[in-house]
């Protein structure tokens, strides 16, 4: 049930927050949300490390390495978007 | 360090990750700040990884290393794509969300089956992250391929074929309660997967390519939801916030997406949009004024006000540079110039932001569809750059046309609109367009890079020999 | 932690949904908070109905007796302040 | 139903609860919404009660029963105080709150302590809870009563009075982590309670009348807060959302009004604002303007732009429902009249707005003081109901006032003035209003509802002149 109520509270946070994002940032938000959503890389981790069996290391290390990908691509593409938008001031 | 105190410590870890995953979405509501939400995501998920590493349960790091490492080859070269190839690199990348999260599912099933651990509750929580996770894998990859055109773009439709994929997606739930009633029937669970895995295919097959996007971001929010699921199984509150986090603005803007386009989420998933239209031919032979670079600079030169209308052609024909050397042009010669942003313009959500911005326009140039269509009739030329579909008039008036009731820039109401495109051919949705007859309208066609290069040329000669 | 991370999830949402509220409304929501933080009564009533000691029925009965009145007087007070706020057409 | 099958019903409830807790925050956020927002509370707490009665520890009904009698009785009387009461009435409900939240943390101790269960997590929670629960209890009381006029408004103060309740605090926290580290260790139990109660009484004593919105809403986010850590206490979730939702409501509003005076926390919490300033009474004898109502009205009838600054006064004088009758007068005459509404004016957030939501002015005629400002300079009478800190120009320029940096409503650039008070007695800060000796300003004494009732007739006779 705490699982639930978690869930129920972060999605109420979630619609909040991106609503209000601006349309300007909708290409880097989908970079960013993609990267943050790869903390699945956490529940990779503990079974690539426990190594109970050949079969849950080898899933476990794939897991973590898709995972991880998007975590560097993620941020890095997300950032080099975002030093692109220059303000009138900056930009000139 | 006492197991307890490390359990703790790991607790705080993902506590602080989760708040500043929250904070990084929230500092993304501005450009000023957004940059900022980029490194509190960062250290979030430092943060994150660093606290699981200590976990007791760890044996071995050696796996992890590689795949670390793996991870990392992998991902640099998928951040450094042309942003026109974003919305490839998004989707495979929902796909690798996608596949982690079917696997650890699939990994933690063995574990808990060996070790006859296998509850209602957690087999139940492991199907569901398993068909979001396997669907969203196949799926995006399809739908990548279909956006980086080594699949056929266009919908692959045959009879009953909804009622053909339900069955499918149903058939699986219905595996899915089977073995979460039964959880050690490993069998169950090898239909979810395989079904999973076909059902993502089958999705996308018959969704044209320019329904891609908000597929997309559908996908997205999947993929967030199996991370969601995944939390479940493993009783991970940080994984179910970030998960919930990302399945939200998955959701939202998909949600934004259909609006822009007047479209339902059925219609879009179901509606094999984007079929050859009949009608498209049928256009008798109407005349159409061509016009040559000088004419546009001319044109542009007499204008006072000027607005820009980018779409999916300046993306193809990379013609943002261009485009800010022809801004810089005419502002110099105190002509107001201003760039109206079509929410679906592009190929996903704020394509053309990104674009303009690469090119340096400053972001205060680019306006949004609704402030910019009054000033419309007080607009001298509206230059439309291989935008389409966005400044289709049938969507206002045209009932029979498939994007009617779509909210579109209104550039036949400035006094002369002058588009530059390469032929006649359609836009994505596939339709013709009637602004392009109008007797306001000039075309200038070609490549949209090359046509503006000679435009900004002619610009400058003119101001040349205005100075002389 | 469970019962932290519910706390500052709720705060976010708190701090995002309030932020919002109309100027209008200001003081309707401190009454209107003022009721639903009177969820306390929850606790209370388990205590009150153990009656596992005197002391802890008597603490108990008290507790959910100034929740209740809080519970009451603000979402009646609320809604009696919401009602007046009339716009143009309804006003006249 | 089973024990189990209870408990996830239970459960469910409290699920619902919150939710709906947060939707109806969310639906206050405009008028047209707010009472769905009511209801969703309603709904919310009744979901919440009815699970809790279906609880298997309780045993005995009739204490609850007795309990939500009294409490329905105490309760409607509450609800319907005049609106000029609701700022104690809110100070109450307040202290009502602590009071539970410090009573069922005591009764938790005791019961843990024969039941031999104390834990450390169990006695921190309860300490922590019952120190914001007293301190809220007593402290909301003694801010109850300066409102309520029946204790003295103006601030005491003694030596060393801060660094005295200082440390106050600082020993009841100290004693709360002693029972922490030793949980049965009741004597530190008993002086964190007796401390809490006194801290609070010490905590109000210093602070004037005129702060006590703004510390009542600090008291509020106390009280949410408390709640909170009952939730911790009894691990429950409902508790800790509701609490968090409430504590953060009060610290957004606190903040709100102190950013509106232009103070700190400290200098509201330490500086013993509102002590008698000699230099009120430093003034030399400087002209007035007086003005009967007759001179009002006609000044009001040859004005195009009339712009109302209600304050203070006109709750005091409930002036609100002659201040419509004006309005309408007006507006019937084509003269274009608007409400002015800073942040502040009055004795509590928004309390302007209910007054004259109460004497039912369409909410779209109140605007905000940012955006009235700027029409000043246009507006022929700005009409000053009882308002004085809200309008005093010491503010902008003065900077020894003690309201320096205060933002105001600029009424002095009003082309005329007409101010409604009784005397030329200060306003709550206590100083002297430099705009009643303008060259533009006329005063009119008296009771306002007085005052603006001549004003009304007036008008109508003249009127009627007019019409004749
Ligand atoms: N942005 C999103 O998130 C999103 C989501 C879902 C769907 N869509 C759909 O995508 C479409 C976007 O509309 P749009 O107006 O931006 O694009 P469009 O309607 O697809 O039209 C693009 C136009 O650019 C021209 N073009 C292509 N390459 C060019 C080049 N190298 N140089 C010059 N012109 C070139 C094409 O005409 P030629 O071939 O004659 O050159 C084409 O007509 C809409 O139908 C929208 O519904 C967008
Ligand atoms: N609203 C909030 O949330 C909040 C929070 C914290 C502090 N405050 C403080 O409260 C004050 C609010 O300013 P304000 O301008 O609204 O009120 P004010 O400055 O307190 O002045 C009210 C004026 O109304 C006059 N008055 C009183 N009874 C009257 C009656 N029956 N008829 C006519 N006039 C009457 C008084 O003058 P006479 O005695 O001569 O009639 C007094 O000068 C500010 O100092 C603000 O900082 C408000």
């Amino acid at each position: 049930w705490s699982q639930l109520f978690v869930f129920m509270l972060a999605t109420f946070i979630g619609l909040g927050v991106i609503r209000r994002v601006s349309r300007l940032l909708h290409t880097p938000l989908m970079s960013l949300t993609n990267a943050i959503s790869a903390i699945a890389v956490v529940g990779s981790i503990l079974i690539a490390g426990e190594q109970e069996s050949t079969l849950t290391t080898v899933l476990g290390t794939v897991a973590v390495a898709a995972s991880m990908t998007n975590i560097v691509s993620g941020f890095l593409l997300t950032d080099r978007m975002l030093k692109m938008f220059k303000t009138k001031e900056r930009g000139r | 360090m006492s197991a307890l105190a490390i359990d703790h410590l790991i607790e705080v870890t993902y506590f602080a990750a989760a708040v500043l995953f929250i904070l990084s979405l929230r500092w993304l509501n501005h450009p000023r700040t957004a940059r900022r939400g980029v490194y509190a995501g960062v250290v979030g998920m430092l943060a994150a990884i660093v606290g699981t590493l200590m976990a007791p349960e760890i044996v071995g790091y050696s796996w992890i290393v590689v795949a670390f490492v793996v991870g990392t080859v992998l991902g640099i070269p998928l951040a450094l794509v042309p942003l026109t190839a974003v919305p490839q690199r998004t989707a495979l990348s929902h796909s690798f969300g996608g596949l982690a999260a079917g696997l650890v599912g699939v990994a933690k099933y063995s574990l808990w089956m060996d070790q006859g651990q296998l509850t209602s509750y957690r087999t139940g929580a492991i199907a569901l992250e398993c068909i979001l996770g396997f669907l969203t894998f196949t799926g995006s990859l399809m739908a990548a391929g279909k956006l980086q055109e080594v699949l056929p773009q266009r919908p692959i439709t045959y009879p009953h074929q909804n009622v053909a994929n339900l069955a499918l997606l149903a058939i699986a739930v219905a595996a899915g309660i089977y073995m979460t009633v039964n959880p050690t029937a490993w069998a169950a669970f090898a239909i979810v997967i395989v079904l999973s895995l076909v059902f993502g295919v089958l999705l996308i097959i018959p969704i044209g390519g320019a329904d891609m996007p908000t597929v997309i971001s559908l996908l997205n929010s999947y993929a967030g939801l199996s991370a969601v699921a995944m939390g479940f199984v493993l009783q991970n509150k940080l994984l179910i916030t970030a998960g919930a986090l990302d399945g939200s603005s998955g959701f939202i803007l998909s949600v934004i997406m259909c609006r822009a386009m007047n479209r339902s989420f059925t219609n879009v998933l179901f509606g094999a949009f984007g079929q050859v239209q009949a009608k498209a031919q049928a256009g008798e032979a109407k005349t159409v004024k061509s016009a040559t670079p000088q004419d546009v600079a001319d044109v542009l030169l007499n204008a006072d006000r000027v607005v820009i209308v980018p779409g999916y052609g300046m993306a193809v024909a990379q013609a943002q540079h261009r485009v800010h050397e022809l801004y810089d042009a005419l502002t110099k010669r105190g002509i107001d110039v201003k760039f109206a942003i079509h929410p679906v313009a592009g190929r996903m959500p704020g394509h053309m932001n990104v674009l303009l911005a690469e090119a340096e326009i400053p972001y205060e140039a680019l306006v949004e569809m609704d402030d910019i269509n009054p000033e419309m009739p007080q607009t001298d030329v509206a230059l439309v750059v291989g935008a389409n579909d966005v400044v289709n008039p049938a969507a206002r008036h045209d009932k029979s046309s498939p994007i009617y009731g779509m909210p579109i820039i209104d550039v036949d109401r400035a006094r002369t609109v002058v588009a530059i495109k390469r032929s006649m051919n359609p836009g994505f949705a596939g339709i013709d367009n009637e602004l392009y007859y109008a007797d306001q309208t000039m075309m200038a066609f070609g490549d949209a890079k090359q046509v503006l290069g000679d435009v900004v040329k002619a610009v400058a000669g003119e101001g040349a020999g205005a100075a002389a």
